[in-house]
Parts: C-alpha cells; structure tokens; sequence
C-alpha cells in the first residue's frame, strides 16, 4: 500500500484548524476517511442548566443570547463579522438625517467607515478592515451592543 | 432610590452583590470579560454586558467601557465590589458626572481616608494610637536619638517607595550608624531619593481591624473587629471574628475612637480601619479601606446584618437600621479563603473545575462563584471560594470549619485546602497565638 | 460519653447526624443499603457497613442488622434520625440491652408520648388544652347532646380506624342523625365495630408545633414554635420559625405548659408537641413526635442552638448548655422540602442527578445527600434537599428564599421547587394566612 | 498478508499526535482501518473524587474498600462466589476448638456448611447451594462482614 504520511497530516491540520470532524476522499477505487474524536459525541460535563434559562432573564437591550463572538464558527471562511471594539449604542448614520454609511449590497474597501459606535458621547467611527461586499447588517440603529458583538458581515472579495 | 445595578466585579463578590439586590428587589447588570461570558455573576445577573477582553485593565479597569455599559444598560446604580476600580475616587467622580449613584462613599471621603498620608493624619487628628516614628532624618546622628525615642527594634524605611529596597530593621542601638547609611544608599540607588525614616518594627504583629458603617444622616456604627493576621505575602488567608488577640478594654477604646472619626469626617458607606498589634498588645492604626472587605461575612456572621444590603441601602439615602452605637459580636466565625493555588508551591492553578460540591448543614456558609464545569480563567486573582462558619464559640467554629473543609469536592485544580486544614489542626492556632507571620513559621 | 455513632438512617438526616458528631469529636458508622453504597452519608462517615438490600424492611428497618453493624464496628451509640426505626420503643429497648446509648428519649418516654391516647391523657393531665370531644356514642340522641355540647362543625369518626372511612363532617344540628347512622353503617363494614365518637371539627386548621429538649438531670426548656401549615396530603412542604399564626400570649402558655409536661413526665432528648389551631387561634394538643424532625433546622436557625448536638450530648449525660427557661427567637426562619416529584402531577422523580450546585452565601443553609451523578433511588422518600434560610424578619426571609431557589440547579430529575416559587409568590402566604388546605386551595 | 509495520505505525503516530481518532484507506480491495479507544471513551459523569479518599477513612473492620458485592463481574462463569446474607462476624469452624467447615480444596455439595456467621449472639450456618470445589476464602476467621460481602469461593463442578 502506498501511503503518504506526510499528505495526511496536512489534512489533519486542515481540519484541526478550521474545527472540522470528519472528511472523505475518493479518487478512483482510493478512499481515505479521517474522524477527529470530538465529532463522535461530546465528552465530559455540558454546561450546566442554569433556572435562568426559565425566561426570567432580562435581555432588553438584545445582548448576551445574540453575542456572535462566542457562536458556531462560520462555515465559509470569505465571510467576515465585524465585532464592537467597545461597549456602546450603533448607529449606521453619522445623524439621524444622513443617510446610513453602508447597506446590505455596498462594496466596502479596506478603511471604509461602516457604522458608529457611541460611548461617553463620543462617535466611534468602526472602520472595515478588508475589501469586500456588506451581506449583512446584524444589529438594529440605535441598539446597544456590547464588546466583541457582532455588527456587519461582508463577504470578501475574491 | 435606584431601580437597577450594575455590578462591575466579578467572582464570589459579584455574586454577593448580586445576591443582595436580589433580595432587595433591584434589578442586576453584570459585567463581564469574554472569558467571563460563562462564569456565574453573569449566569445570575438579570442582564448582562461584555465590556472587554481577559485583560484587567481592558475590562473591569474599563472606566468608559463600564459607565457605557451602565448608560445602555439602563443602570442607575454602581456596586464596584472590592479590587479593580473599587477605590478608585476618580472612578466613583465619573459616576456621578453620568448621574450613576456609586455605592460606596464619596470621591472626597475616598480621597481623604483612602491616601495613607492624608488617613494617618486624619487619625492622629481624632486621637488613634499611631505607630511611633519620625520623619526624615538628617544623618545618622539624628537617626540615633530618634531611634531612642521610639524604642528598638525600629525599622528604617525609604521614603519615595516601598517593596523591601531601603528598608533596614535595626535591633540595637550599636548597629543604627551602619544602617542608616546602607538604607540611604539603597534609597538613592532605588528611588533616586536619599530621604530615610523610621518607625518602631514589630516582629510579630497582628493585624486586627475595624468593620464601620455610616449613612448619609451623621449615624455612624461601629461593627466590631476581625482578626486577620494569618497571611501569606501580605495576603490574607484565615479571617475570624471577635479577634483571639484583643483586650475587651482595647476593643471598646478602638470602636469608640474609629466611630468618631468616621462620623466627624463625614464618611458614609462601609469602611474598614486596620491596626497591627505588637506583642505586648499595643494597637497601631495602618490604613483604612474604603470598601466593602472580602471578609466581610465573619462580621455578618456575628453581627447578623447584611453588610452588602446596607451599603446599598445607604446609597440610596436609607437611614442605618442599627440602632445602637456599638453591636455587640454573637458566637464566633471564621472564614477560609479557598484559592486556586498548589497548597505547596503557592503556584496559581487555573484550569477546568471537573468535580465542585461544596459543603453544607448547620452554621456553614459559601460566597463562590464557580461550578462544576467550569474554567477558572489565569487571568484574575486566584479566590475559588469563601467558606465561613458561625458557631457559638472560636473552639466549635474551628471544629465546623474542619468538617466543612472535610467534605469539600473541588476537583480538576489544585486548591489551598490542605493549608487550611494545617492551620486549624496547628496548636499555636487553636490557642489564638496568631501572627502575621504564622503561616511562614509553620511552614519550617 | 460514647466514642463511636452509628448512624441508624440514610439521606439528609444521616448526613446532618455525622456532621454534628464529626464536631464533636465522635467517630461516625454510616450503615447503608446495597442501592446506598455510593451515597452521601456513606462516603462522608468514618466507617460504613452494608445492611442488605434495597427494600427498608430488609436494610434500614432491619433491626438485627443494624445491631450486628454496631456490634462488629465497635460503635457504643446510636442514632435514629427520623421516620425509619426512630420512634420504634422496642428497637430502643433492644439497643439498651445491647449496652448501645440509644441516642433520644427512654423506651419508656418513647411508649408514653409516642401511643397516641397515651400522649392524650399525658396532655391533658397537664392542662394541655385539647380538642372538645365525645366518648363512644350511645345513639343518634347521645350524638345529638354531644355535638350541641362540643359546638358545630363535629366530624364523627369510627374508633376501630381511620383513612377516612366512617368519617362524617357535620355542620348543622339537623344533619347528625342521618351522619350518626351512616357513619355508623361504614364504621361497621369497614372495621366489624360500630363504634363511633365524635370530635370538633376545624376547617382551616393551622399546624403549630412547639419544640422541646430535655437533659436527664430535669432541665427542660422549650425552644419556641415552628409554623408547618403548608402541608399536602399531610405531608409538610414548607415550615417556618416563629409562626406568623400565634399570638405572643398564647406562645407563651404554651411554652409554659409544654416545659412543665415534659418536665414532670420525665421526659429526655429533643420531642416535639403538635398542636392545631383553630379559625379563632384557640389550639389544641394533638400529638408528640419522640425525635428529630425534619424542620428542626428553622428552630436552630432562630435560637443559634445546634439541636442534635444537643440531644448527643443529652444521651451521653450532659447537662443542657441552655440555661434560659425559655429561648426567645431571633429573627426568622423558613425551611423549603426539596422533594424529587413533579411540581405538576406530585409523581416521584427518581432518576440521576446530572447537574447539582446549591444555593449559597448569607443566610443560607442547605441540607442535602445528593451530589452530581448520582441515582436518587425510588426506595425511599423523594427528600433530595432543605433549603433554611434566616433573615431578620419574615418578608427578608421570603426574599432570600425566592433568591436561593433561584439560583438552585438540580438537573436530570424533576423537583417541587416551582411549588415553592408560587407558594412564596403568593399573596396570603405573604400576608402570613396559611392552613392545612392552603396548597390544595392554591392549585384551584 | 503483507503488512507494512512501519507505515501502521507512521499512521498511528498521526493520529496520537494530531488528536485524531480514525482513519480510513482504501487503496483498490486493500484496506486499512485504524481507531483510537479515546473516542468510544465513557461519557458522563465520574464518580466524584471524594476527599474522604485522602486515607481518613478508618476501615478497621476490613468492610467497605473489599466488599465484593460491587466487586467487578468474575470473568469465569463456573466459579460461584457466596456471599453474607447478613451482618456479623465470620468464623470458619463451629468452636475455636473445632477444625474449619471447609478448606481450599475441599469437596463441596449443595447444604454442605461453609462457615458460620455470628449476629447476634446467634451462629449461622451458611450453607453451600452448589456442587464443586473449593478455590478461595475470601475473609478471615473472626473477621467482622457485611451484608453481601464475599465469603468462599467455588468452582461448580462440571
């Protein structure tokens, strides 16, 4: 048999690094199959079940549940969310009469300014940090957003 | 009063707080720190905020980030806990500016009673026994007659900075040249500052220290006194109350005299004075913290009020509900503090709690912010968990806090447990023949 | 005194029974059932003896087992706990002759307050004040004088048993001919004798119950009352300490009369007097319970007494260490049962436990033999837990219950606790209006 | 069959070093399969870790850390183990005077008597409930026993 060691801790280190379980490959009559263990079933204590989760938790201001930095990973690696740098209130326009800096469909550049985060009244401008089109505005104007939520997601440009 | 309070701590404070506006019917905002997004101030807050990353000083030293958290939270109160930003009086100033009330006492009051420069003054200025010293000394010759004055041993110490560099403990009155100016140089070559003091030095002191309480009405109570002299590096690690090492005659002296300088300064909020004792058992005011302790329950414990519920109740302008002017200590309390450290090596030991059941039954109390499952992050101070007993008297606390730690589960890190156990299974210990070095002799 | 408890029970009470004597100094043998090996008590119990197999009769009502365990352990004392074998007068007999300290009252004690007509004629002796009630009724014309006499409503009862059969409510002079004759007619098919008697009937019962312990040097001291009200199918759900039902003046006479009876009949150990109140707040002596009972710790947590301390002391010849004739409480306290059965259905709830943390910190105190992984069995009672807490007053206390259930996590199996939100939630529990049919009226 | 060591080894190597816990080839009708235990690992909770393991636990009477009752299954069928139907003290001979019931080796039948437990004051005579030989005796005379402890052990005859 004729098997190259080498090629196949490359794609050990695929799936490692992007938190893959499990992947098929066939070429011809060739097949090679990796399972990585956490895939098979969880092990170990879930976290706990908290009674809050009886719904008398208060999330007014849309926080906590929603909070992307702590979700599944996202499955295409071009898209991109862009997260709060800082605790405060989102804005999408520079004033309520200007019109919004981005919408779902603008191609933004590196440097674009695609949304405001107020705190201590002062406008923080959140700027794009690559080229790409907006695919998704993930909080509401005038919402409050905490650290490291999510605001915008733009798909990279090819 | 206020309506909704955010909690900018985390840990088993948080949780105290929480717990406290709880009980009150206040609403709660807890902040947090991405690693802190499972920890359970956060699980068990009716809201929650994450204002920054692990690091401190990006998060729950995040001035804006907290008062952001706070505006778009809706919060009209502020409970800082202890550590962080707790007596930080420029931080209580920014609440105020927004309109957040900060419960804990005034800028102006932290200022005065939070500077050690300006506390001692303001003792010495309402009669507190101070620690015999002198100011800068000329030479050598001046050390001299003020080392005769205040009684040897002294200590010479640097005065533009501490940690141990120019600091020189002088037994006999032969050896006072020399070490001046070995402190001198030391100074000099530390600070770029040759000025040296000195003061007597206690070989063996014990740290005791007053719990007061005032409110906005010019009431003000004294709540007895903790013992805390078993430390490790200046930290403290076995609190109890009524201290072992005080004179009934010394504890009244103290509470009237702390009562009436907290009252005449116009200081509200919790407040904590700190003594050391000499061996003879003479009093020396140290400092004063201006916030509520870590271990606050042993006098809860004894005394039967919620402190953390009156400090926020004082906050919000309510009148103190002790009535009387000194309360008198019931039974006895100790608290241990569980640490996530090697209990040998004292090296931290965060990681992933595997197994947590904490002890329970008549007269044992736990403040513990963890759970089972849970990951103790590397990046905050090392206290697991508070575990306190009240008993009638210091032999049977020592006996509940033994069974207590007997049959506490924590599993998955180290813990200082076994320490404890030494300390209260030691003679000396179980005789109340404590010291701040205690825990460094025990260990030879 | 002993040296070595057995402890003759499993659960939280087997639990709390080693704690005390851990502090105390005494060695501890948990005996335990083949389905108890991995429980609490066992693992926290100096030694343990497996008793046999699962179904009590065969294990923990196993009187010859329980004997052989204590005999090849080398334990000289034992405790009952509650239910099981703790009010049995000949187990206690069998212990004495075995030269075991049986740790409660005398078998003779045991046999005078614990026989129901026994415990009556005691009470009464003593001027404990009783239910107005018949002898065996002649006829319908003797019924008819009796129930003018004892004043409506009257519920007849057969005197050959119980469970309801043969049982007649009557509110009105008119109807006691026809109850006579019915109750009569069932009383014969149910148990072969027609005989019947009758008794005032109370709608809304209260349950109040005083609680004693006596040395056997003749001191006895009453250490106030417990509220156990809120009961479903006579079983009791939530207690308190003082009862918001009782007048001072009353608590009084009854503290009085209970010490005295107790007293003079020679009575040692803990015991427990049960009476009902009426619409009117008039109270009536209906039995004594010769042990420790569940909701002790409400009684511990206003009187700072440690009560099973107490009665191991007492059966290793102490002298009572409380001096006051009487104690009077000190705030209040609230006892929840934590029961494994559905909040909805009451079905029991056997099961694993998954996840468990208990509610913590100031006032709080949980009693519990349960621990993450853990299989509740379905042979015994479903007592997973008691949440106590105390506070300085009732509403403190409610609020700090309703906080502690909250942050209560038991996972994998279903609780009462949701019957305990509404119970504390609602506004005549608040307000203090509780009976016997309170639960039963709040889930209409 | 022929096998290449090295490369097998090579693989599992991989495995460990990378985490994983399969893999799968095919090479035409060849096949490798190679499967670390970790991921088929008991899920669930341990049972807790308990301080009292810190060797506080007093355990004079030999009961408890040996009871066989919870003891891990015999792997061979024919050996019988017989068990304490009660508490008490296990004495192997009728008087301290008297030889043992039975010794290793000894032929046994059903009803034959193996040893006497003493609750009591009572001595009770456990009798065997197979025919066979005996291998073991799993306590010491005198030795205090608990509900479901092992007493002797037995081959079944064949």
């Amino acid at each position: 048999m004729n098997i190259d060691i080498e090629q196949i801790e490359g794609l050990m280190r695929a799936l490692k690094a992007h938190d893959f379980h499990e992947i098929e490959i066939r070429q011809g009559d060739e097949r090679i199959t990796l399972r990585r263990g956490a895939g098979v079933a969880p092990i170990g204590v879930p976290a706990m079940a908290f009674p809050m989760a009886t719904g008398e938790r208060e999330h007014p201001t849309g926080l906590g549940e929603s909070l992307p930095s702590t979700a599944s990973p996202a499955v295409d690696p071009d898209l991109v969310t862009v997260t709060s740098p800082l605790v405060g209130t989102f804005y999408r326009a520079p004033s309520p009469q200007a019109r919004s800096f981005v919408e779902v469909g603008s191609h933004v550049r590196k440097g674009t300014v695609l949304c405001i985060i107020e705190a201590f009244k002062l406008m923080n401008e959140i700027e794009c940090e690559v080229d790409g089109l907006v695919t998704e505005i993930l909080t509401e104007n005038g919402k409050p957003v905490e650290f490291g939520q999510g605001l915008v997601r733009i798909r990279r440009a090819g | 009063m206020f309506k909704k309070v955010l909690v900018a701590n985390r840990g088993e404070i948080a949780l105290r707080v929480i717990r406290a506006c709880k009980e009150l019917g206040l609403r709660t905002v807890a902040v947090h720190s991405t690693v802190d997004a499972e920890a359970l101030h956060v699980r068990l807050a009716d809201q929650s905020v994450c204002i920054g990353p692990p690091e401190p000083k990006l998060s729950y030293l995040n001035i804006p980030a907290i008062i952001a958290a706070a505006e778009i939270s809706g919060a009209d109160a502020l409970h800082p806990g202890y550590g962080f930003l707790s007596e930080n009086a420029e931080f209580a100033e920014v609440c105020r500016r927004c309109g957040i009330t900060f419960i804990g006492p005034s800028p102006e009051a932290m200022r005065a009673w939070g500077d050690k420069v300006s506390a001692r003054s303001n003792a010495a200025a309402f009669g507190l026994p101070m620690l015999p010293g002198s100011g800068v000394l000329d030479g050598a010759d001046h050390a001299r007659r003020e080392a005769e004055r205040v009684g040897f041993p002294v200590i010479l110490k640097a005065s533009g900075g501490g940690g141990g560099r120019g600091m020189k403990i002088v037994r006999a009155l032969g050896d006072i040249e020399n070490a001046f100016y070995a402190a001198q140089s030391e100074a000099m070559a530390g600070f770029r500052n040759p000025d040296v003091y000195l003061e007597r030095f206690i070989e063996h002191p014990r740290h005791v220290e007053f719990q007061v309480v005032a409110d906005q009405h010019g009431n003000a109570v004294c709540l007895g006194e903790r013992d805390c002299s078993l430390q490790r590096r200046h930290q403290k690690v076995l609190e109890e109350a009524p201290s072992p090492s005080i004179t009934p005659a010394l504890r009244d002296r103290l509470a009237e005299l702390v009562t009436v300088a907290v009252r005449e300064t116009g200081y509200t909020s919790l407040g904590t004075l700190e003594f050391l004792l000499d061996e003879g058992g003479e009093a020396y005011f140290m400092e004063m913290n201006t916030r509520v302790q870590v271990e606050h329950p042993v006098t809860e414990m004894v005394t039967g009020l919620d402190l953390v519920a009156e400090q926020i109740l004082i906050a919000g302008g309510a009148r103190l509900r002790v009535q009387a002017h000194r309360v008198a200590p019931r039974g006895h309390s100790i608290e241990c503090r569980i640490n996530a450290e090697d209990p040998v090596t004292f090296a931290p030991s965060p990681g992933r709690v595997t197994e947590y059941l904490p002890p329970g039954g008549l007269g044992v109390r736990v403040d513990s912010g963890i759970y089972a499952g849970w990951t103790v992050p590397p990046h905050y101070d090392s206290l697991l968990a508070k575990v306190i007993v009240h008993a009638t008297d210091r032999a049977g606390a020592i006996a509940r806090m033994r069974r207590a730690l007997d049959e506490f589960v924590i599993e998955g890190i180290k813990t200082n447990i076994p320490l404890h156990r030494r300390i209260l299974d030691h003679p000396k210990f179980q005789r109340g023949e404590v010291s701040t070095r205690f825990i460094e002799g025990m260990q030879r």
